[in-house]
Formats: structure tokens, C-alpha cells, sequence
């Protein structure tokens, strides 16, 4: 089973920059790995820290949060708040030794369907060598 | 029922087969963790094998065409649950009540019916005490229960069962021993609280003293999850195609309990509450059973992080009581 | 330990009508306690007690009365009165019907630490000072035996008052005791699998978040139905998942007070994690919550030099 | 212990059925209609418990009549998670209901007595149970008279229209329809429910047993007027709505007093109801 085992990743992408980079990736015909689900969000500064936490609970291998390059957000500083947030979520879960490397981000602008392509690929194989998702992941046993 | 002695030797041998099989209360481990096995599984209190934090009560899930729904199993291996009196009285006197009452909680009975209980008389009530006051004592037995005494080199017994036939006669001399015993123990806890408390008490629902009492409790659900009693649970599903039915702990102390749909709650503060808490347990459950649904463990009182005592409470309202009363 | 002056004080208060409440501690049922009281008549006042062990941080009595006209005088360790200020600046109290009675703190000390190193205790055996104590006449230092989390303090006095009574204080921390530290001298596996055990301990009954006077969400992620986060089983990943996203949503604002901690029943060292998330915020973004009313908070603003590596 | 040894079923396992139809009474409020062999026999002003695979469950007054045999309906204000769920799903989609539970109404009590009904909003949907139940031709003849007194707050918020038609054409009741606030094609009375109640229901209340439902404030100040209007306590029953999970006494939420409304209600006289706490 672990040779088939390909992750699911959950990729949080921001509608102006990077969700128009994957776009153009598509266009252009450049491969990526499948494993990627998108999800559109206004700008990366929208993403909760609690939505990647969440992701990772109901069964997402890795997280991916991709926004546009600092200086181009389409709401001029949403990509700066969400750079502070995720640094001090990536911080405590690199602390905490808790599934650091599943979470990525990166940022992708409208024309860069190349570098996407690049970032998922990045994703998708760290995401292997870590194998399923495990700590975060609900889990339910029966007590007696 | 008949009693005995039963010598350290055959009480290891009589838990020989069961070893894996052993749960302990850990207030019962505290005193005596020695008389047990180390592969015993140390419980909270017996609401953590009964009724645990989180269990299924159906799955369901998406057969492709419609949904389907269907039971779990409950493990029924045979299981032993030795604790302190007033943890084996939570579970008779209180949760059999609410789980074995029609309709009858299958998953409860299930687990009830192959539990068998020890009680393990209590010999150093701890300050946080207070059974005597409802209705237990420190030894206080059920005759569905071995209950037992360890002493020095030997267990006293009384009950059925195969632990019996392990037993010697004590005679007049050991009966004398552990009456002493259990005078001594005694003598230092308070007496029962009057019969017409739980009656009187719903009569003073709207007092003001609610207000005082309930003001530094922080809400949160410290005392009703480790409390050996409460039993309150709320039921939610996880799980979108394929997924199961969960029961989980609930706690009254929560805003969320009783918060309906259209945002209208019942019991908006901390106040109401705090007074459902000791309303439910000291009048509407005896209204109901018969008995407390508090058997004084004083778990509740130790963990509390504001120190809520539900002492004080109880007191406050007896006080009052009695001087309308008079 | 300046319990008269705060008695008096409270009093004069009380007896002016400067203020309707006074918000502050008594002692409890049991020995070892200090408890939140709420002091409404000046005949009352006899009752507050200040010690070492006044576990809770009183801000969060504050906010029931958020939306009442009470005055009300808070009494106000270090980390109180932080809180307090944090409170203010999110619009949570106005500032004009709190009178913060500031009191330098001694350091919560921890019960179980009494028991470890002297054996059983009565409440008897000792007479407190300061900064020591005497047991059965033979003099200890307060010190070793702090809550872990009082240990690290970094703020004994409060940084917001109308009035302080007592002496300021030096702060215990000099770097020697910090539980922290001790944590981030270990391995990553060695950290995560002390985690995985005590977070797994965790009942979830929410003390930790009741306690902390800047958990005042109307409605927890936690509890939340919809969007449903979790459910109710204490599970390890779901103790977690709610820790976690309790500490991100501290990130900035948690003022370091330890009462999540100090108010866990299971004795779990749940401050850990908030604690380290404000060290992320302290040494990355040079801020400290409640100690001014001016400076923004952290993730509410962004410098263009911000640390970025980890975005590719 | 006291169980018997017999093999005893889950409560909490519902039966899922198929939406055999879903009428929209309103912006609002649908009507769900299940149908089948394996719905269990239930009194008028039970509820059960409906369960939306995926979704969650709640608990939802029955508000068809026993006499309709092999039919249940649920009509249904969207409100929260299950409530959307379920305004989502489609006739043919499949839910799951467990039941019944609570008292019903006293039907002991009220045989051979005139009934007034007096319902609010979506609080005709339990009196609705009775009300057909009474109407039908098995059990017409074992009660009087029987009238209707029914507010919403707009035109567009009435529901059961339908049904509201069908009872307006019967001899054999009165049928009142009021609303807060009309609109330009409104031709019906204005008014709020208590207010309609004291002006225009003239009833010699000795001989009536009155049913009560609808939102707390309608029915706090219902229950006032019909108290002015000579109605004992006893005579007034009313139908109560609370936080429920188990349906069963067991869960611990929904108790007012030392009664649990899912057991020994959710209908209550008033004489009963006016000594418990206020605290629902």
C-alpha cells in the first residue's frame, strides 16, 4: 500500500495571484502533480490559521498557502498580516515537532505558472517522504 | 452473602486470571495501588468505563446509492472495577438509575452487565470529603458488591462469588475489628443532611443567594467531567459520507447546553447555571429516584481551579432552611 | 503582606462611592487558596486576603459587567493589570469605570511543590513573607517553590494602575527557572512526545480557556457548530487542534499570566504553548501585550522586513 | 440489576426513510412528508427525533395526525445546521427519524370538551397534529366544538395555507386568521394573536379546554388574556420547546424543574407549568 500512497493536499489559494498562477499553469499546459485540491480564497491574509489546522484533521496529507508576492496583494497588505500569522503558526509547529513540513507556503503571482507548477511539485515530494498525515489527523477509538 | 478473610497469597491468586481484566479507581489506586497488579488500568472513576468521554452509538454512511445505518459493537468482555465506596455508589445509585430506567441505554447495559464491582472501604477520608453527608459512608456496601477491607496481611471480605470460596471464617474477633474500624473512621464526618432538604430546596429556586454562591465559578466543566456522577452527554455527528453517531461528555456548566437554535437560552448566566448543578443534584434527582446524585467523593471540590465548593452552597442553603424552619 | 492597606484602601472606596464593586481575593475551603470574591458593602472588606496564592487572574471577573454602569476596583498583580490593559485597547472595558489597584506580586506559589519537598502541610505551620517563608520555624525561600509559571515572570508590577500599593518589585526571572527554556533545550521528538502525553490527558473542560481573562469569545472555535471544528471527545488531535488554535488566537494578546495553566484540574502545563507562541511574537516582532495602550498589536499590523524564509 | 435480560434495542438508532413529498409553506419553513410502513404509532403533540445522515439531528414536533395512517410530517423553520441540511434535501432523499417521544397532548382530558385552539407561526405545526386529529371522521364525534384562532406575523409567514382553506370550508369549527402586519393584498384581520383573542372570541370559557402554541412572548400574553377571559389554569395547555439531544430523560439539558420536557412534556397544563421555575 505505501508504494500507491499519493498525499492529498489541500492547496488554500488566493483568487488574485496564485489561484490565477495554477490557472495559467493549466493553460499553458504545464504538468503538476494531481494531488493538489484547490481551494479559492480572496487573499491569503483570509486563511486561518485554524483552516489549515482543519484541513490536516479531516484527512489532508499536506497544506499548502500560496498569496501574492508582498507588495502585490490586490488588498494591499493582507499577504504582510497573513506573512506574521503563518510565521508564528510555522514557528510553534517546528517547535511543537508536529507536522511542520505539511504545512507550505509560498507565493505565486498571476503570471508565474512555472513557479506554481515548481511549488506543488516541492510540496507534493516533501509531503511523500513524510508519509500519511498522523498527529493531527481526528481520530476516535472505542474506550472499552 | 456471607464474609471472610482472605489471605494475601489467594487474593493474588484469585486476581491471577483477571489481571488483564482489572480496572482501579485512582483515589482506590492512591491507598491501596499495592493490592493490584501493575497491568490494572487506573480509571478516573467508573464513569470513565460506563459511560466514556467519547463512543459511538451508530455509524452511518453512504452505500453508494442510499444511506445506510447500523450498530457498533460493544465489547462485553467480563471486567472487575475496584473503587472506594462512594465511586461504586455513583454508579449504582445514580447512573444505573438514569441508564437502566426505560428506555433502557443499550450501550450502558451492554458495558454494566459485565462489570462486576469492588468496593474498597475507605479508611482515610481526605478534607475534600463529605459522603456521609448524602446518604454514603466510608463504608458503605451494596449486596451486589464484594466489598472489601485489605488490612495488614489480609482482605476482609463480604459479598459472592468465587473470591469467597478463597475465604477463612474471621470469626467474632475480625467482625469486632472492622465494626472498631469503621466507628473510628467515621466518627470525624458530618451527619446526613435533613430529609426535607431536597424538597425545601426547590422551594427557594428564585433566592438571591444564587447570585453570591454562583459569582466566582468560572463555568467551566472541571467538576462535571471528573465528577463520578454527572452524567450528562451531548450527542453530535462526525463525519460527512461515512461517519458515526458520537456521545460525548456534556457539562451544564456550559453556555451551550441548553443554547437553542434561535439563540434563546434557558439558562443565560453562570447563575442559573451553578443552580442547576445543585438544584439537579439535591432536589430534582432525589425527586425523581430517590437519592442524591452526589455521593460526596469531593472530586469536584479538590479540582476546582476557583475553589467553587459545593459545601458551602449545600451549608448556606441547610442554614437558611433551618432558620425559616424554626 | 499589605493585606490591611488593601483592606483600607478597599474601604475608602467602597464608603466614597468612587466605586460600586471591588473585585479581589478571600480565602477559600481549603488551606493553600486564595479565591476571586466580588466586595459590594464596606463591611465586606475584612474579607480580602492578599497572598502567595491568589491562582486566578482577576481581569477576567471584569467582563461580566462589560455591558453594566458598575465601577469597579480591580485588585491588579503584574500580570492582571496586563490583561486589564489589553482589555482596554480591544474595547472591552471603558477605561472610566476601572480603578486598578496595582499590587506588585510575590509569585504564585505552587502547593504541589510544598508537598514535594516538605511532606504534609497545614496552613498552621506556616508565617509568609515576601520573598520567604518560615515551616515549623525553619526558614525557606519562596522562590523554588513558584508555579512553574510564575517562575519565568518577567512582570511583577503591574505596568497600569491608579494606585499601587506595596513596593515595586525586581522580577523573579534571571534566566535560571524557566520551564520553557528546560523544553527548548530538548529534541523535537522529545518535545512532541511530552506533548502527545500531556495533551492526552486533557478533559477539555475548558478551565484553561475560562481562566484566561482574553478568552472572552462570545462563542469558542471549539464549541462552535458551524463551522464545526471539533468535536467534543478529549482525542488527542482534537485536544491539539483546540490548544493550538487557543494559542494562534493568544498570539499577540496573551500577557503571559500562567491562570490557564495554574487553573488546569489535570495539572497539565497547558501555558506552554501560548507561552511560546508570545516568545515567537517577542523576539520576531519586538512586542510584549498590555504593556502600553498605544503600540498595536502585533498581528494587526506588518513591517515590510518582516521574517519571510519560510515562504517560498 | 434491574434490566431485564432480554435483548434490548438501541433508542438512539433511527429508521431512515424516504421524503415522500416537501411542500413550502413558506419563505422559511417546509413541510416534510415521510411515508411509509415502519413509522411508529404516535399521539397527537409528540415530537421525535430527525436525524440527517451527515448533517446532525434534532428534534421536531410530529405535526401530522396518528389517524393519517403511515404518514409523518415535520414542517420545519430553517434556523440552524440540521434545520439547513434538511431544507436542502429533495422527495426520494432518505432521513432518519427515532420516536416518539414526550407526553402528547391529554386526550383524556380534552374529549367532549369545546377546544380552543391558539396558534403562532410555526406553533400551529404541533396543535395542527390535534387539530386533524380531532377533525377526522373516527374521532369528530368525541369532542364539541372546535375553534381556531391562528396569527402570523405577515401574510407570507402563515403557514399550512393549504390546510387553513380546507378548514375554513368545515361547518363544523371556527376558524380565525390574524395577522401583525398585513399587506396590500391582505384582506383578513390585523392584529396580534392575544389582542384577537380577547376582542373576538366570546366563548363562555367553562365549557372550553384551550391549546396553546406558538413563539414564548405569543404565548405568554395568550396565556394572560385567557386567564382574563375566565380560562383556569388547568384549562390552559401549551405545548413547550427546549434545547433537546437524547429524547430519552437522559441527556440532562432540557429539564425545567425536576421535570424533563422531553419525558413528562413537552405538553403542560398551566397549572403545572405556573409553578415551575421560569427558566425555559
Amino acid at each position: 500500500m505505501k508504494n500507491d500512497w499519493e498525499p492529498k493536499i489541500v492547496a488554500f489559494l488566493c483568487h488574485w495571484c496564485s489561484y490565477a498562477g495554477a490557472d495559467l499553469a493549466g493553460i499553458s499546459r504545464i504538468q503538476y502533480p494531481p494531488n493538489i485540491r484547490v481551494i479559492r480564497v480572496p487573499c491569503s491574509g483570509a486563511v486561518n490559521p485554524l483552516y489549515i489546522l482543519k484541513a490536516l484533521r479531516e484527512g489532508a496529507d499536506g497544506v499548502l498557502v500560496s498569496g501574492c508576492h508582498p507588495g502585490d496583494c490586490h488588498y494591499l497588505s493582507g499577504n504582510y498580516f497573513a506573512r506574521r500569522k503563518f510565521f508564528v503558526l510555522h514557528q510553534l509547529l517546528q517547535w511543537l515537532g508536529i507536522e511542520e513540513n505539511r504545512v507550505q507556503f509560498s507565493w505565486v503571482s498571476a503570471s508565474e505558472g512555472q513557479k506554481f507548477s515548481q511549488v506543488v511539485e516541492e510540496t507534493v515530494e516533501k509531503v511523500k517522504k513524510l508519509g500519511p498525515a498522523q498527529k493531527l489527523v481526528k481520530e476516535f477509538t472505542f474506550h472499552v | 452473602m456471607s464474609k471472610g478473610l482472605v489471605t494475601k497469597e489467594k487474593w493474588w491468586k484469585w486476581l491471577e486470571d483477571k489481571k488483564d481484566r482489572l480496572f482501579l479507581s485512582e483515589r482506590a489506586q492512591k491507598r491501596y495501588g499495592s493490592w493490584f497488579p501493575p497491568e490494572v488500568k487506573v480509571v478516573k472513576n467508573g464513569k470513565e468505563i460506563l459511560l466514556p468521554s467519547g463512543e459511538e452509538m451508530y455509524r452511518y454512511f453512504w452505500a453508494g446509492e442510499e444511506w445506510k445505518v447500523e450498530e457498533g459493537e460493544v465489547n462485553t468482555a467480563p471486567l472487575f472495577f475496584f473503587s472506594l465506596p462512594c465511586e461504586a455508589r455513583a454508579i449504582i445509585e445514580i447512573t444505573d438509575k438514569v441508564f437502566l430506567h426505560e428506555p433502557i441505554d443499550k450501550n450502558y447495559r451492554q458495558r454494566r452487565k459485565s462489570l462486576s464491582l469492588g468496593i474498597l472501604a475507605c479508611l482515610q477520608p481526605e478534607p475534600t470529603c463529605f459522603c456521609s453527608l448524602v446518604g454514603g459512608g466510608p463504608f458503605w456496601k451494596n449486596e451486589e458488591a464484594l466489598f472489601l477491607v485489605p488490612r495488614k496481611e489480609d482482605i476482609y471480605v463480604e459479598g459472592e462469588g468465587e473470591l469467597l470460596s478463597y475465604s477463612e471464617e474471621g470469626g467474632e474477633k475480625v467482625k469486632q475489628e472492622i465494626q472498631t474500624l469503621q466507628k473510628e473512621v467515621e466518627s470525624g464526618l458530618p451527619s446526613p443532611l435533613p430529609s426535607y432538604f431536597s424538597q425545601e430546596l426547590y422551594q427557594h429556586f428564585e433566592d438571591e443567594e444564587w447570585d453570591d454562591i454562583s459569582w466566582h465559578c468560572m463555568n467551566c466543566g472541571a467538576c462535571t467531567f471528573l465528577c463520578p456522577t454527572c452524567y450528562c452527554f451531548d450527542l453530535s455527528i462526525e463525519g460527512r459520507l461515512k461517519g458515526f453517531q458520537l456521545r460525548s461528555w456534556d457539562s451544564c456548566m456550559f453556555p451551550k447546553f441548553t443554547l437553542h437554535a434561535s439563540f434563546h437560552n434557558p439558562r443565560p448566566t453562570g447563575k442559573e447555571r451553578v443552580r442547576q448543578r445543585v438544584m439537579h443534584k439535591f432536589s430534582y434527582f432525589p425527586e425523581r429516584e430517590g437519592n442524591f446524585a452526589c455521593v460526596g467523593c469531593g472530586v469536584c471540590v479538590e479540582k476546582c481551579p476557583v475553589n467553587w465548593d459545593i459545601r458551602e452552597a449545600i451549608e448556606r442553603m441547610v442554614e437558611k432552611i433551618d432558620r425559616l424552619r424554626a | 503582606m499589605f493585606e490591611k492597606e488593601i483592606r483600607r484602601k478597599a474601604k475608602e472606596l467602597l464608603e466614597a462611592k468612587t466605586v460600586d464593586l471591588v473585585i479581589g481575593y478571600t480565602s477559600g475551603s481549603l488551606p493553600f487558596q486564595a479565591r476571586p470574591i466580588l466586595v459590594s458593602s464596606p463591611e465586606d472588606v475584612g474579607k480580602l486576603v492578599w497572598n502567595h496564592f491568589a491562582r486566578s487572574n482577576l481581569a477576567r471577573y471584569l467582563l461580566p459587567y462589560r455591558d453594566s454602569s458598575k465601577k469597579i476596583a480591580l485588585l491588579a498583580k503584574g500580570c492582571d493589570a496586563r490583561a486589564v490593559a489589553v482589555l482596554l485597547q480591544e474595547e472591552q472595558f471603558p477605561r472610566e469605570r476601572i480603578h486598578i489597584i496595582g499590587l506588585p506580586c510575590p509569585g504564585v506559589i505552587s502547593r504541589r511543590k510544598l508537598e514535594e519537598k516538605l511532606g504534609e502541610i497545614k496552613e498552621e505551620d506556616f508565617s509568609w513573607e515576601e520573598n520567604s517563608f518560615l515551616f515549623q520555624g525553619e526558614k525557606w525561600e519562596v522562590r523554588p517553590f513558584l508555579e512553574d509559571t510564575c517562575a519565568r515572570c518577567r512582570y511583577p508590577n503591574p505596568p497600569l494602575y491608579d494606585e499601587l500599593i506595596g513596593e515595586e518589585k525586581e522580577p523573579w526571572r534571571d534566566g535560571s527557572v524557566d520551564y520553557l527554556k528546560e523544553l527548548d533545550n530538548q529534541s523535537r521528538e522529545e518535545r512532541w512526545q511530552f506533548f502527545a502525553a500531556e495533551l492526552s490527558r486533557c478533559i477539555r473542560c475548558y478551565a484553561c480557556r475560562n481562566a484566561c481573562p482574553l478568552c472572552y469569545c462570545k462563542e469558542c472555535f471549539a464549541e462552535s457548530d458551524s463551522p464545526r471544528w471539533v468535536n467534543g471527545v478529549p482525542t488527542l488531535s482534537d485536544n491539539l487542534f483546540f490548544h493550538l488554535g487557543r494559542s494562534m488566537h493568544l498570539a499577540g494578546r496573551c500577557v503571559e499570566c500562567g491562570a490557564c495553566e495554574r487553573a488546569c484540574p489535570e495539572e497539565i502545563k497547558i501555558g506552554l504553548l501560548p507561552l511560546k507562541v508570545e516568545e515567537i511574537v517577542r523576539e520576531n516582532f519586538s512586542f510584549e501585550a498590555g504593556l502600553s495602550l498605544e503600540e498595536e498589536a502585533p498581528l494587526l499590523t506588518y513591517k515590510e522586513s518582516d521574517p519571510g524564509e519560510f515562504i517560498k | 440489576m434491574t434490566a431485564s435480560e432480554l435483548e434490548v434495542n438501541n433508542p438512539y438508532l433511527p429508521i431512515l426513510l424516504p421524503i415522500a413529498e416537501i411542500i413550502e409553506e413558506t419563505r422559511d419553513i417546509k413541510t416534510f412528508r415521510l411515508q411509509g410502513d415502519s413509522i411508529f404509532s404516535y399521539l397527537p403533540g409528540q415530537f421525535a427525533e430527525v436525524f440527517v445522515p451527515g448533517k446532525g439531528e434534532a428534534p421536531f414536533s410530529i405535526t401530522s395526525s396518528p389517524t393519517n395512517e403511515g404518514i409523518l410530517e415535520f414542517s420545519i423553520k430553517k434556523m440552524g445546521v440540521v434545520t439547513t441540511a434538511l431544507h436542502r434535501l429533495n422527495p426520494g432523499e432518505k432521513i432518519g427519524v427515532r420516536g416518539p417521544y414526550g407526553n402528547g397532548f391529554p386526550l383524556d382530558k380534552l374529549k367532549s370538551h369545546n377546544l380552543l385552539f391558539v396558534g403562532g407561526g410555526i406553533g400551529l405545526a404541533p396543535l395542527r397534529s390535534l387539530i386533524n386529529y380531532v377533525l377526522s371522521p373516527q374521532k369528530r364525534e368525541e369532542f364539541a366544538e372546535v375553534f381556531i384562532l391562528y396569527g402570523a406575523r405577515s401574510p407570507q409567514d402563515l403557514v399550512f395555507k393549504w390546510e387553513l382553506e380546507k378548514w375554513e370550508q368545515r361547518e363544523d369549527l371556527h376558524l380565525l386568521v390574524t395577522v401583525d402586519r398585513g399587506d396590500n393584498s391582505w384582506q383578513g384581520r390585523v392584529g396580534l394573536v392575544p389582542q384577537v383573542l380577547k376582542e373576538e372570541v366570546k366563548v363562555e370559557a367553562g365549557e372550553w379546554q384551550s391549546i396553546v402554541c406558538g413563539p414564548p412572548i405569543m404565548i405568554k400574553f395568550t396565556i394572560k388574556a385567557l386567564l382574563e377571559m375566565g380560562f383556569s389554569p388547568s384549562q390552559i395547555i401549551t405545548t413547550l420547546e427546549m434545547k433537546m439531544k437524547c429524547g430519552l430523560g437522559k441527556c440532562g439539558r432540557c429539564n425545567i424543574g425536576p421535570f424533563y420536557v422531553c419525558q413528562e412534556g413537552p405538553v403542560f397544563s398551566y397549572d403545572v407549568l405556573e409553578k415551575l421555575p421560569e427558566e425555559y
